[in-house]
Order: C-alpha cells, then sequence, then structure tokens
C-alpha cells in the first residue's frame, strides 16, 4: 500500500517537468506550503545565489558535491555554471525556482530514488553550459550535428566531468 | 539564444579552396582540412612486424610494395577446406590500412587468376568519380554500368581508394552515404523493423551516420544476378541466421564446394553486422567512436582519421576507450585478450566439427555409400555450419564487437556440423528444441 | 522530515545490547542495528505471482506454507531425464528467500524422501550454534561431527536460517568467514594462483568479503568421501571445466544414471564460480555490489540486507545497476533480458544435444549394440556435457553472471553431446583442435 501511494505520488511529480511543470509547481507548492518550508529552511535566498554551498545544505547533493570538488572543474565552473541557462535572467531565475520547489518537495518527503537521476530539460541546460564554454574548441566536431538540426551530447562521452560517480 | 546561436554555426571552418561535387581529389580538400588530410594518408601507415616480406617486391605482376600482410589461410588452414573449389582458397591475408585497398584487390591472386567485375570497386576505390565517369553524370547508370563489367575495365575509371567525397558532402563537410548497395540496404533493415520508405540520407542521425558510413563496404555481401548489382543481404534482418534465411529464399549460392559438391554461401566482413548485435551499439557506440575518435589539435577536437585498430597503442586506447570506461590502457588491453581468447577457443570447437563433417562428406560422395536423402540433409548442415563459422572468422575483431553474440552462433554452427556427421549415419536429427516440445514427467518420489 | 534527516546522520549505529559470540539469535543483533534487521527479515517476502499454492498446505509432511516457488522440472523436462536415478529427478524449484532456507531444506521430497545427511546444513542453517553445540565448544569437530550425522539428527541443532553472526564478527561487524569448506576451497583457489597459506579471514580484502561471504553457499560442491565433508572441486580452478579435471582426478561421481548407466555428476548452484568468469567480477564488482546495494534510511546509508534480485523493481535497479551504469532502469533490464534470451536459446541448442545423446545411449545399453569401447567413451561424453548443462541451468542469473563465458561453455557441452552420439556409430571424434595441428596447404591458383 505505501508502495503503491509512492507510486501514484511518483506518477505526480513526473508530470511537473518543463514550462507546464514550472506553473504548476508554483501553484500547487502555494497550497501546499510544505516545499517552500524546507527551502526556507534550506536557504531560500542562497538557493538562486552562485555557491555550491547552497547546494550542499541537503544531504541528498553530498555526493555530487563532494565528487564535485574533486572533479576537473571545481576550480572552473560551480554548480550553477552547468545547471542554470546562461543565456537569459529569466529563464535562469525561472530554472531554478522550478528545480528548488522540486528539490524541496521531493526531499521532504524522501521520494527520490537511490541514484538521482538529471531530467531531460536539466540535461539540455548542462549539454548547453558545455559548449557555452568549450564552444571554440568542439566547433568542428559539432558540424554534422548542427546540419542534422541536432544538439551534440558531450556527456555521452565526459559523463563524469562535473562530479565523477 | 545564445546556444543554440553557438550549436548552429555552420561554417566552422576556414575555407582555402572550394569544394564541388566533383573535387574527387583528397589532396584538395585537405587544404581546407589539413588535420584530417594527415590522418586520412597515415592508413597508408603499418607495423611492419605483422608483415612479410613481399619477395621480390613491385613485379610486373604484384605492385603490393615491399610487404604484404600475414596469411589467414596459413594461420587458419581450416579456412582451404571450407573454400575448396572458390577464389578464397587461393590467397586470402589479413586487412590493413586504407590506403592500400586498391592496390591490394588489384594485385591479389584473387583477382589477377580469376575473372571478377567491376562491383569489387564499390568498396576498393573512390566511387562518385567512378560512377559519374560511367554514367556521365547519370550516377545511377554508372554504378550499373561499373557493377557489370570484367573487373580490368572498370578498374581504368578509379583513380584511388577511398577519399574524403566518398564519406563527406561537399561544401557542408555532412557526412554521407555513397554507396547505392548500403541506401538499399537499410531501408530493408528499416523496413523489417516497421519503418517504411527510409532514406538513410535523409533520415539518419549523426549519430547512426558514425556506424553507417563504414557500413558501406564493412558488411557481408554478394552480385546479385546478371547484373552483378552489389547487394547486402538484409531483408530477414541483421544476424548470421537471418543471412542464412536471406540466401536460402533467394536461392543463392557462391560456389559448389570440391569435394562434397554441396552448395555454399561465402561470408565476408560481417563487422556492421555484428558490432549491431552487441552491447556498444545498443549503447550508441558506433564505429567513428572507437575507431576514429576525438583527439586534441591544439586549440580544436578533430575525429582521428587515422582509421585503425584502437588497441594499436596506449594512447590510442586512452583516446578511444578511456573516454567512457574510467580505467586503465592495460585493464582495457586485457579485457579485449579475454574475449579474443574465449572467441579462439569456441571457434577451434566449431571449426574442429566442420572440418569433421567435410571430410565425412568428401568420403561419402567418393564411396557413394550415403543416400540422396542424407546427402542432401547433410550439405544443408555443411552449408549453414560453414557460413557460420566463415562469418565469425571473417569478422575482423575476433569477437569483440559482441562477444556473447559471436559465441552463440557459434555454438549452433557446433550443432549444425555434427548433426550434418549423424545424419550420414542414418541418424535423425532435431535441434535447439524448446524445453515445451517435449513431455517428461517427474520420477515420483520413492516412499519414505 | 529534514530534523530529523539531519539528526540520523550524526549517529548511525546506537549500541543497545552487547553481541557476544554465542549471540545466535539475530533479533537481538537488531536491536542494535534495526534497519539492517528489518531488511534481513524481509528475504520472507516474495512475489505470489511467481509462485504455486501449496494445497493442502502445511501439513504434518509439509511445512512450506500456502506457496511453493515453481518447479524447475516441469519449466524444463530434460532435467528429469540428466537425473533420472538421482533425487534431483523427483523435485526440484526455484529458490526463494533466505527467511526460507531451513524450512524447504527440511520438506523438500529431496529431503523427506531420500537419505541425507547433515552437511546438508552447512548452506541451510546458521551455523555457528550448530558447531558449537555439536562439538562443545570446539568448532572443527562439531563441523565433523555435524557432516556425517543423519540429516534428521542434525537438523535437530539447528534453530534457524542463515543468521547475522553466520556473516559478520560479534562487536567489530567486521564481514567473516565461517564456513570451513569455504576456508578451504579458496585456499586451494589461490595456492593454484600461487599464493601460499591464504587465511581468507586474515587476507581477503573488504572488496573481496563481499563477495566471499556469499561463495560460502552460493558453490558448486560435493560431500567428500564416508566423513561427507562439504567439498568445493576448486584444486584445478573456477571454471566448469576444472570443476570436471578436478571430479575425474578424484574420481568421483554423485550417482550412476538410471538408464544409461553412466557415472555422473550433479552440478550445484555456481553463482560465485560463473560470477567470477564475467566482466564485473573482473572489475571489482562484487555480489554485494548488485544483491545488497547501498540505500539511504533517513540520511544513513546502509547495505540493503534483503538479499534479492536486483533487478525487482525500478528502485531496486536504481539503487543497484545505476550507481555504475549511467542509464535507465529500463535500458538496464532490456540489457538483461537480451543477455537471458541469449542463454536460453544456447542452453536450448546444447540442451536437445544431451537429450538426444540420453536416449541413444540408453537405447545402446538396452540393445547391447554397442561396444564396451564405444559406451565407455560415449558414456564420457554424457558425464562432460551434462555437467556443463547443469552447471549452466543451476547457475541462478541465466547467463548474467558471465554472458559471454556461460554460452561458451554451453558450445563445448553441445559439441561433446553430438560426439557421444557419433562415437556410438563407430566414429573417432576429435574435439578442439587448434589450427596448428591441421596440415592443409592453399590451393595453387589457376594459371592467369
Ligand atoms: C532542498 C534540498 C536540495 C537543495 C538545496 C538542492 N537540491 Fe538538487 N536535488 C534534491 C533532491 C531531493 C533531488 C532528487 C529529485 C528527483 O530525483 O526527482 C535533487 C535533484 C537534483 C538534480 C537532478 C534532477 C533534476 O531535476 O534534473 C540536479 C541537476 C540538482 N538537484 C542540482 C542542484 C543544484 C545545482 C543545487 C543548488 C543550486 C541543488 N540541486 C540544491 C535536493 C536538493
Ligand atoms: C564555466 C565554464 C565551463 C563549463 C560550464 C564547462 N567547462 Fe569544461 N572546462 C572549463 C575550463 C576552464 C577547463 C580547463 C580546466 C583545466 O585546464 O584544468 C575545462 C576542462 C574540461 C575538460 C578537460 C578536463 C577533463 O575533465 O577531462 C573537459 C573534458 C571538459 N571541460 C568538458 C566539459 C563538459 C562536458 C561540460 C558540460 C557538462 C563542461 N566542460 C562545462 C570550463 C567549463
Ligand atoms: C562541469 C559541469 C558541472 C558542474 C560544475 C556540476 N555539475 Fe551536476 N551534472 C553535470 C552533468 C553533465 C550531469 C549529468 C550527468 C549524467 O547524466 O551522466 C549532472 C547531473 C547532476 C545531478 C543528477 C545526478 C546525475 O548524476 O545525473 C545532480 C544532483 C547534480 N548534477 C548536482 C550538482 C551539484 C550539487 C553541483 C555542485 C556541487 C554540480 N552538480 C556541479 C555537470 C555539472
Ligand atoms: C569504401 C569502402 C570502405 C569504407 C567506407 C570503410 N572501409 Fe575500412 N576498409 C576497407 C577496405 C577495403 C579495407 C582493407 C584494405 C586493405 O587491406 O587493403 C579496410 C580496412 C579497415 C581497417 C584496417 C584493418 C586492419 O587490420 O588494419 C579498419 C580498422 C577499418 N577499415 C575500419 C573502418 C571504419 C571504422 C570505417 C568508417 C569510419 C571504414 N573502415 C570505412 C573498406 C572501407
Ligand atoms: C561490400 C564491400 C566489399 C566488396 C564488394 C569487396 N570488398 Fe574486398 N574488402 C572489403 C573490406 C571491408 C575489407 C577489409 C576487411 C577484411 O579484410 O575482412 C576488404 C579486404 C579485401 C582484401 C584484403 C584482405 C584479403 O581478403 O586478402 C582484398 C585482397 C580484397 N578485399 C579483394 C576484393 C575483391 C577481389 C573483391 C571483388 C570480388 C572485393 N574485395 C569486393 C570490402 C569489400
Ligand atoms: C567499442 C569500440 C568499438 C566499436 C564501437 C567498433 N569497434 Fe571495430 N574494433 C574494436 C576493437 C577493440 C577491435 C580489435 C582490435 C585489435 O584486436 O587490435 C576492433 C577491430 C575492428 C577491425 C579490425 C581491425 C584490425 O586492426 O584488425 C575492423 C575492420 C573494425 N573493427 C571495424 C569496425 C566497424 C565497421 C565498426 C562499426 C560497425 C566497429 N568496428 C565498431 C573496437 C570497436
Ligand atoms: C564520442 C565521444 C565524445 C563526445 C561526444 C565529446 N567528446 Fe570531448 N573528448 C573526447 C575525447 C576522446 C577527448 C580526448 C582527446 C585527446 O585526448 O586528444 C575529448 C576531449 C575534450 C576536451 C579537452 C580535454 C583536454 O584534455 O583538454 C574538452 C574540453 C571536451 N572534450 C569537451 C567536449 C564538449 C564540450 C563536447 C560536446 C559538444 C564533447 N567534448 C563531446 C570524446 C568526446
Ligand atoms: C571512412 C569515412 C571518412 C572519410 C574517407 C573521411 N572522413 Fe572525415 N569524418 C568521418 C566521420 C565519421 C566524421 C565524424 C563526423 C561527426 O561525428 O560529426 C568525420 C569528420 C570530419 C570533419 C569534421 C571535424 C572532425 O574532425 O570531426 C572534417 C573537417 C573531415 N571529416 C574532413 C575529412 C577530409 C578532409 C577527408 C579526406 C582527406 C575526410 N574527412 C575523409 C568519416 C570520414
Ligand atoms: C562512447 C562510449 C564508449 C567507448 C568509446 C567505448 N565503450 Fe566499451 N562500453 C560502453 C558502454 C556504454 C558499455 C556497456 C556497459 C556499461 O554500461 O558500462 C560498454 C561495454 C564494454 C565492455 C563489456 C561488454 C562487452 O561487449 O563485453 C567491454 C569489454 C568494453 N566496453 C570494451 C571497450 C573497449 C576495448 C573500447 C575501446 C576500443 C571501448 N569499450 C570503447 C561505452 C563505450
Ligand atoms: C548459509 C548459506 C547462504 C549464504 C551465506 C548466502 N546464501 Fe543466498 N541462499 C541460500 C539458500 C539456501 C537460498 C535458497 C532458499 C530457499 O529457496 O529456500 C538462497 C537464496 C538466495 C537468493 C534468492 C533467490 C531467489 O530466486 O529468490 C538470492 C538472491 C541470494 N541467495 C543471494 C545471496 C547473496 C548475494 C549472498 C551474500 C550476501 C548470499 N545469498 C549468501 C544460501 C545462502
Ligand atoms: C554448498 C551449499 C549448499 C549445500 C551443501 C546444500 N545447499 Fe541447498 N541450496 C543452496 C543454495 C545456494 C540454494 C539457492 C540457490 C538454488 O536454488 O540454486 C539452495 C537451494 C535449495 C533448495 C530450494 C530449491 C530447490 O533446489 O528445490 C532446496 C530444497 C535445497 N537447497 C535442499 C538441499 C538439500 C536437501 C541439501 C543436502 C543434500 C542441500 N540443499 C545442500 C546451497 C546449498
Ligand atoms: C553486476 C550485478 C551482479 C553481481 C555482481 C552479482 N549478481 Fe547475482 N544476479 C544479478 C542479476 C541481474 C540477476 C538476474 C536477476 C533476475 O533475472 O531477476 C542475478 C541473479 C542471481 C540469483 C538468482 C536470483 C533470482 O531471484 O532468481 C542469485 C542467487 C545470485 N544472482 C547470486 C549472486 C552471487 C552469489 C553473486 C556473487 C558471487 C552475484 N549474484 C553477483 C546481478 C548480479
Ligand atoms: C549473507 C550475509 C549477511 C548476513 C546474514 C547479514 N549481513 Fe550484515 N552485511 C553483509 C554485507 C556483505 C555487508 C556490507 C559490508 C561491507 O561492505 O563492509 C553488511 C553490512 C552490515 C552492517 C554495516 C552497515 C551497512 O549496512 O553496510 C551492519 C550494521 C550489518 N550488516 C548488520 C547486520 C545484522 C544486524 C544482520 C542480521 C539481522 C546482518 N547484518 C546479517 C552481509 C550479511
Ligand atoms: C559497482 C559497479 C557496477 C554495478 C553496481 C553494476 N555494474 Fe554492470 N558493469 C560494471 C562495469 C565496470 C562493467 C564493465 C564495462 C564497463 O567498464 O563499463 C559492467 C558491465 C555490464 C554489462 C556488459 C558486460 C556483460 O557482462 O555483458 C552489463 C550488461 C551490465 N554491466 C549490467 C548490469 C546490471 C543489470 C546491473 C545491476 C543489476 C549492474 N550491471 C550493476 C559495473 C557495475
Ligand atoms: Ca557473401
Ligand atoms: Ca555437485
Amino acid at each position: 500500500m505505501l508502495q503503491w501511494i509512492k507510486d501514484r505520488w511518483h506518477d505526480f511529480t513526473r508530470a511537473f517537468t518543463g514550462w507546464m511543470g514550472v506553473t504548476l509547481a508554483a501553484l500547487i507548492g502555494i497550497i501546499l506550503g510544505v516545499g517552500i518550508f524546507t527551502m526556507y529552511y534550506a536557504g531560500f535566498t542562497s538557493y538562486f545565489g552562485n555557491d555550491p554551498a547552497t547546494c550542499n545544505q541537503c544531504h541528498a547533493m553530498n555526493e555530487q558535491y563532494n565528487a564535485w570538488q574533486k572533479g576537473s572543474h571545481a576550480d572552473v565552473a560551480g554548480c550553477n555554471d552547468c545547471h542554470a541557462p546562461h543565456d537569459n535572467l529569466v529563464l535562469k531565475y525561472a530554472n531554478k525556482a522550478e528545480n528548488g520547489f522540486m528539490h524541496s518537495l521531493k526531499f521532504t518527503l524522501q521520494n527520490y530514488p537511490e541514484n538521482i537521476q538529471i531530467r531531460e530539460h536539466n540535461r539540455r541546460v548542462t549539454e548547453a553550459a558545455c559548449v557555452y564554454c568549450h564552444g571554440n574548441f568542439v566547433d568542428q566536431i559539432k558540424n554534422d550535428s548542427n546540419h542534422r538540426g541536432e544538439t551534440l551530447s558531450c556527456i555521452r562521452c565526459h559523463d563524469g566531468v562535473g562530479h565523477m560517480r | 539564444t545564445i546556444f543554440t546561436h553557438r550549436q548552429e554555426s555552420t561554417q566552422p571552418f576556414t575555407q582555402v579552396v572550394e569544394i564541388t561535387d566533383t573535387t574527387y581529389d583528397p589532396a584538395v580538400w585537405g587544404q581546407n582540412f589539413p588535420l584530417q588530410y594527415e590522418g586520412f594518408r597515415a592508413t597508408s601507415e603499418f607495423d611492419v612486424a605483422e608483415m612479410v616480406p613481399n619477395d621480390p617486391p613491385n613485379t610486373a605482376d604484384d605492385q603490393r610494395g615491399e610487404y604484404l600482410t600475414l596469411s589467414k589461410l596459413a594461420i587458419e588452414p581450416r579456412l582451404v577446406s571450407i573454400w575448396k573449389g572458390y577464389a578464397f582458397s587461393v590467397e586470402y591475408r589479413e586487412p590493413r590500412g586504407h590506403e592500400w585497398m586498391l592496390i591490394d584487390q588489384q594485385w591479389t591472386h584473387r583477382q589477377t587468376n580469376f575473372n571478377q567485375v567491376g562491383a569489387c570497386l564499390n568498396c576498393h576505390a573512390s566511387l562518385p568519380e567512378i560512377m559519374d565517369s560511367l554514367g556521365n553524370g547519370d550516377q545511377a547508370a554508372g554504378w550499373a554500368a561499373m557493377n557489370k563489367l570484367p573487373y580490368g575495365e572498370a578498374v581504368q575509371h578509379a583513380s584511388g581508394p577511398i577519399a574524403c567525397i566518398d564519406c563527406h558532402e561537399p561544401g557542408t563537410m555532412k557526412l554521407r552515404i555513397t554507396r547505392p548497395a548500403f541506401v538499399e540496404g537499410i531501408k530493408a533493415v528499416k523496413a523489417s523493423e516497421g519503418i517504411a520508405d527510409y532514406d538513410v540520407n535523409r533520415d539518419a542521425t549523426n549519430q547512426e551516420m558514425r556506424a553507417y558510413v563504414c557500413a558501406q563496404c564493412h558488411v557481408e555481401y554478394y552480385f546479385k544476378g546478371d547484373e552483378k548489382t552489389l547487394t547486402f543481404p538484409w531483408t530477414e534482418g541483421l544476424t548470421a541466421n537471418d543471412a542464412i534465411a536471406f540466401y536460402d529464399n533467394v536461392g543463392f549460392s557462391d560456389f559448389k564446394h570440391a569435394t562434397t559438391e554441396v552448395s555454399v554461401i561465402k561470408a565476408q566482413h560481417p563487422d556492421f553486422e555484428t558490432w549491431s548485435q552487441g552491447i556498444h551499439a545498443s549503447n550508441g557506440v558506433t564505429c567513428a567512436d572507437c575507431h576514429m575518435s576525438y583527439m586534441r589539435e591544439g586549440a580544436a577536437k578533430i575525429s582521428d582519421h587515422q582509421v585503425a585498430s584502437p588497441m594499436r597503442s596506449e594512447a590510442t586506447i586512452n583516446q578511444s576507450c578511456l573516454t567512457c570506461h574510467h580505467s586503465s590502457a592495460a585493464e582495457m588491453q586485457q579485457r579485449v585478450d579475454t574475449i579474443h581468447q574465449r572467441w579462439e577457443d569456441a571457434k577451434n570447437v566449431s571449426f574442429t566439427a566442420v572440418q569433421a563433417l567435410i571430410d565425412d562428406l568428401t568420403a561419402a560422395v567418393q564411396s557413394g555409400t550415403a543416400t540422396p536423402e542424407q546427402l542432401a540433409q547433410a550439405g544443408d548442415f555443411q552449408r549453414k555450419a560453414q557460413f557460420i563459422v566463415d562469418y565469425s572468422v571473417s569478422e575482423n575483431s575476433r569477437g569483440f564487437h559482441a562477444p556473447a553474440y559471436s559465441i552463440s552462433i557459434l555454438n549452433q554452427a557446433t550443432d549444425y556440423a555434427r548433426s550434418g556427421q549423424l545424419v550420414l549415419r542414418g541418424v535423425d536429427v532435431d535441434n535447439a528444441r524448446g524445453p515445451e516440445t517435449y513431455d517428461i514427467q517427474p520420477v515420483e518420489p520413492p516412499a519414505r
């Protein structure tokens, strides 16, 4: 029974992706207030900042935080350099709000899998961040993908870059 | 947004010369892309330790240079047995780099001492120029003409081995398919998967193209009908058994075995088909990922155009395997060695059985002791068993591209070969029955 | 809530009771480690869909509860064939969780209707208590006594299935080996690798122990001599062929096959040996990594003590496989399915051959037509072929623990079984010859 409730809740929260998710999450969030509380507790304001320590407020992020510290990018990129959109401020904060809310909610309910998996839209944000910094270096190898209207996936090969598992 | 703009910058290259549909010469492309060109030419390099002297070199009869690759017929003499009556029993060697493809084909005894056709050129020369030249601009007509011409005539239209234009679209540098045989072949595969009207140059993803460009040549093939149209046997699917089913359906055989008189099929380099059955393929890891891995050249990252074994040095293992496998070069070499060894052992089990069947059938034909039904059945087992063993040996990775699959087909070959022997002794043989076809009850327990 | 999570992380273990060498009851350990205990007890759970009703349940003759697991003899009836003349042909089922081990052993017809010995308890009960009880504190003596006692007597000393004390050292909670058979077995393996005087409890790394604790039971075994000493056949190494060599060397057979009269060997659950031949083992991935993967409990990470299939739910796939494989649960399930299917197909090829040999040999014995040499040779082929197929079927991962290896041994089994059939027809059979043993020259090319 408990599993069933967990599963249904899981389905429900899966609906929170993309723009629709942002709106939905915000609405329901206000009604429930639960996630907001956690966000506050975890440091609501700092969630919108750039300090990786903020992310590590939640022990759910320990693994990534610790690995990031040992990884190749610790000196050059913080969490948000890879996980927040670089192109426009509105999008950046909308994305953060949605993520912040989702994570808080799930953290509170402990409704997240043992190995957290990046969601598709967040993966795209991250892949774009790679190109933001390494654009010139990878110009040539992206040629064919560009012509096909595809985005070359960097993490297909460089999956350990931010924080080796 | 900024990202999409960056991703869409479609002209990342410095254009020194203009490349058109008739820029056949790779050296001209090389002016725009010197790094890729350098790697491309380096496919002429080889390890002398893996070669034998061509003694005397460069005679009028043999222009293959100072060295030849090792003879696979000497390494695995049972290949001679299964190919008795066919050109392959005369000469068959290890391959070497792409720069050698035209020369090696022109001077092999399989070519010089037999009547071959222009279709051979599909995979050993730069094709666009030949098609344009023979078709006067109509590539389809040029291709049809080339396929059925005698080799000696067709080769006059070839100016060299594979070139940039064979894999890239001039101008955009997009990958593209230039071989009609692959266009048709992959269309059949997709159709069998329920995808209608597949146009590879229109529908393939970048990831797919990174395997498909190779799959124009590194595949099993036959020359169809009097037109000698190069064809890939893929309508049933991509496994070895699918290929056998295909040839049985269309009633094709390559030759009649000299001593067993069985009509048999020759398998050639099914690298692509085998790869497609492995775990790398199902994870989207392509030929280019391993054989043309990215390398850093100054401020840019490019694809290593020295197409060769990724295991040839610690540096290349690092550059290909270690990107995905967080391990060491030594450990990766170890894994590959284990896979090779296991495959080698399995091959020996199967090939011993195939050789035994051929010996038995040869004796039965000579002595005239077997019934026609027995000869037909045993012959069919020979056809299947030797095709599979041939398939596995002709595949170039010695089991690596799909370890469990490669051994599973060898297991079938063993069963077929031994079954053929049994049939000659009048045994009714069943193969590969499922448990549900048996009716055997558990034994009653003894009283306590 | 977040408060408790933060607090939990500071104090993962609380010592409530003291645990000593004689704290046999897991419930007592559970007071210190409630989370592990909870998982441990949950091995009693099962999926009713994979069970059949035990009708009527819990009679005086059968205390196995309301459900029994599926009969493997019904799923694969050829098992009955190879085991004719042995208890296994009477009842053999799918295993279930650890909590059932003692009950399932006590009430299987293999036990109730045959004379079994105390050695059976090695792997189906908590051992330290039995050894202490039977040896009055001298565990070695207690063990020797237990092995040869009739089962019905020995089981009186067993208070339950595996417990914490079987895997953990009281106090430190270090992993430890409690089974003398494994201490000896692994010593022999290490000796064959050139490591002298290996003491597993002193020399094993933590990583090794994460497999070794399981390898005390999930291994092929036999009862040696009149002492019925539980022994693992590992002096030659850990492969299936090494086991055959071992049994041949010591001249051991489990039983005489009822219809072929051949002395054959029974293989049981070689999960550890098979795993050791796979790529996970060579990368240091252990049983515990997949079957007892780490899980979050509040802020603490613990080992999931509900030992079971990692594929049982999306959550467990995530928790085990996805720690290393950056993929999705669905994709991992797909990979496992592919491996299972390929193994199943290979098993059917081999088993069809083995069944055919048994039928042939049975007929030959009945008709008395074969020579004694033929019977002996064909019998030896039966012994090897059925042992390998048995080995592969008794292994519990259906090919997963070492996909290519599992199929490679089945290939040998196919060859052996068919060879046995040929021998009965008077054929001289060669197996698995290397290419260097043949003398076949390439054919001379025809003149140009
Ligand atoms: C309130 C606790 C908390 C904080 C603070 C937190 N996270 Fe998370 N995060 C979680 C939880 C819980 C999940 C798992 C959600 C799931 O699996 O659906 C998660 C998942 C993720 C994911 C993967 C899932 C997805 O949405 O794509 C990313 C990426 C991520 N966090 C990044 C960050 C970054 C960057 C920060 C700091 C800016 C941060 N997190 C701060 C709790 C937190
Ligand atoms: C904020 C800018 C920034 C972002 C975002 C970024 N990188 Fe980097 N990356 C760098 C810099 C600077 C270096 C050089 C570090 C050094 O030399 O030690 C680097 C180094 C690397 C390296 C070489 C070191 C190694 O780990 O092997 C790789 C590969 C790489 N980045 C890939 C990526 C990928 C893939 C992403 C996206 C997932 C990414 N980078 C995102 C700035 C960035
Ligand atoms: C250099 C880029 C980079 C940096 C810096 C970075 N990440 Fe990531 N992160 C990634 C990439 C790439 C992925 C997707 C990995 C994958 O799917 O294999 C990812 C995935 C995640 C996930 C989902 C879990 C997973 O492995 O898929 C979480 C959670 C996360 N990051 C949190 C963080 C936190 C917290 C920080 C800062 C301490 C951080 N990241 C810093 C690139 C980065
Ligand atoms: C036009 C046909 C053609 C195409 C396209 C082609 N190959 Fe080849 N390849 C050949 C031929 C023919 C040879 C053998 C040349 C010889 O031995 O003279 C060869 C040789 C090789 C070798 C060397 C083998 C050795 O033992 O040294 C490798 C590796 C290889 N190819 C991989 C690839 C890969 C990867 C691709 C795609 C990126 C590819 N090939 C595309 C025809 C082709
Ligand atoms: C469908 C593509 C294709 C066709 C058609 C083809 N080849 Fe090849 N050939 C290859 C590939 C790929 C290799 C390298 C891999 C190998 O040796 O297995 C190769 C290797 C060779 C080699 C070097 C190794 C050896 O076999 O001794 C020779 C010689 C050769 N081919 C001759 C021919 C001749 C003669 C024909 C026509 C009868 C022909 N090829 C038709 C693709 C092809
Ligand atoms: C995951 C890596 C990987 C992928 C993907 C892969 N290969 Fe290979 N390939 C190998 C390895 C490893 C070998 C064995 C090389 C050796 O033993 O030196 C090999 C061997 C070969 C050889 C023989 C080379 C030689 O020097 O003997 C050819 C030809 C080849 N592969 C072609 C292909 C083609 C065509 C594809 C795609 C259809 C492909 N490979 C996909 C890794 C790969
Ligand atoms: C198919 C695999 C693959 C993909 C996809 C890929 N890379 Fe790489 N990348 C490599 C390899 C291999 C190297 C190492 C080249 C070398 O050592 O010469 C590399 C090197 C790099 C480096 C330099 C590392 C150094 O040592 O300085 C950076 C930065 C990088 N990649 C970024 C990216 C980015 C950004 C993307 C996506 C646009 C990307 N890569 C996509 C395989 C890949
Ligand atoms: C056997 C097929 C083949 C041949 C021949 C070939 N290429 Fe490529 N080339 C590839 C593949 C595969 C890629 C990777 C494309 C991708 O993933 O986007 C590539 C990529 C490139 C790129 C994009 C940048 C990079 O390095 O990834 C350039 C430029 C290029 N090739 C130039 C050339 C030139 C110049 C020649 C002739 C001298 C040539 N190629 C011959 C297969 C080939
Ligand atoms: C672009 C990524 C990538 C590259 C490059 C790559 N692999 Fe793999 N490899 C994988 C993936 C994904 C798997 C599946 C197992 C997993 O998820 O880890 C795998 C599995 C394997 C396996 C086990 C499966 C099997 O087929 O037996 C071996 C062995 C292996 N790789 C060897 C190699 C070698 C050797 C090379 C280089 C020649 C190589 N790989 C290059 C991604 C890669
Ligand atoms: C004391 C002997 C013993 C030890 C030690 C042991 N097992 Fe078992 N295991 C058994 C027995 C006996 C069964 C079957 C119980 C039954 O069916 O009643 C079993 C059943 C299982 C099953 C359930 C199979 C199914 O189909 O449900 C798994 C999984 C398993 N064991 C894995 C392990 C792992 C992993 C370890 C080590 C961490 C281990 N075992 C240690 C004896 C043992
Ligand atoms: C070396 C350890 C070991 C010994 C000794 C042992 N078992 Fe088991 N037994 C296991 C393991 C492990 C399993 C679970 C895996 C499996 O079923 O293959 C198991 C499963 C079982 C099962 C449940 C599945 C089935 O086979 O129907 C029964 C019943 C059983 N054993 C009875 C016995 C009897 C009776 C004996 C003595 C004759 C015995 N066992 C001796 C380890 C052992
Ligand atoms: C890399 C992961 C992995 C490792 C390591 C591993 N296993 Fe497994 N095991 C599996 C998978 C996957 C299955 C198939 C489960 C299924 O089909 O439900 C399996 C099946 C089993 C089963 C049968 C379970 C059932 O429910 O039918 C037993 C028993 C078992 N393993 C024991 C072991 C032992 C003992 C070891 C160590 C010697 C081990 N395993 C190592 C993944 C693993
Ligand atoms: C079949 C063997 C087995 C049995 C029985 C067993 N454990 Fe464990 N236990 C393990 C393994 C394996 C580990 C992981 C040890 C490591 O990697 O260091 C472990 C780890 C632990 C740990 C360390 C923390 C953790 O979770 O990793 C505790 C505490 C523990 N077990 C308690 C218990 C208790 C209490 C019982 C009985 C109720 C028990 N165990 C029964 C095999 C077993
Ligand atoms: C602790 C790490 C780890 C865990 C947990 C793990 N694997 Fe693996 N797996 C590996 C490594 C390492 C390889 C070797 C290939 C590579 O380097 O990627 C591999 C290879 C494989 C392969 C290809 C090789 C083969 O045997 O065919 C498959 C399939 C696979 N894993 C499935 C699984 C499944 C299913 C699970 C969970 C039940 C699992 N793995 C759990 C590390 C792990
Ligand atoms: Ca062919
Ligand atoms: Ca046994």
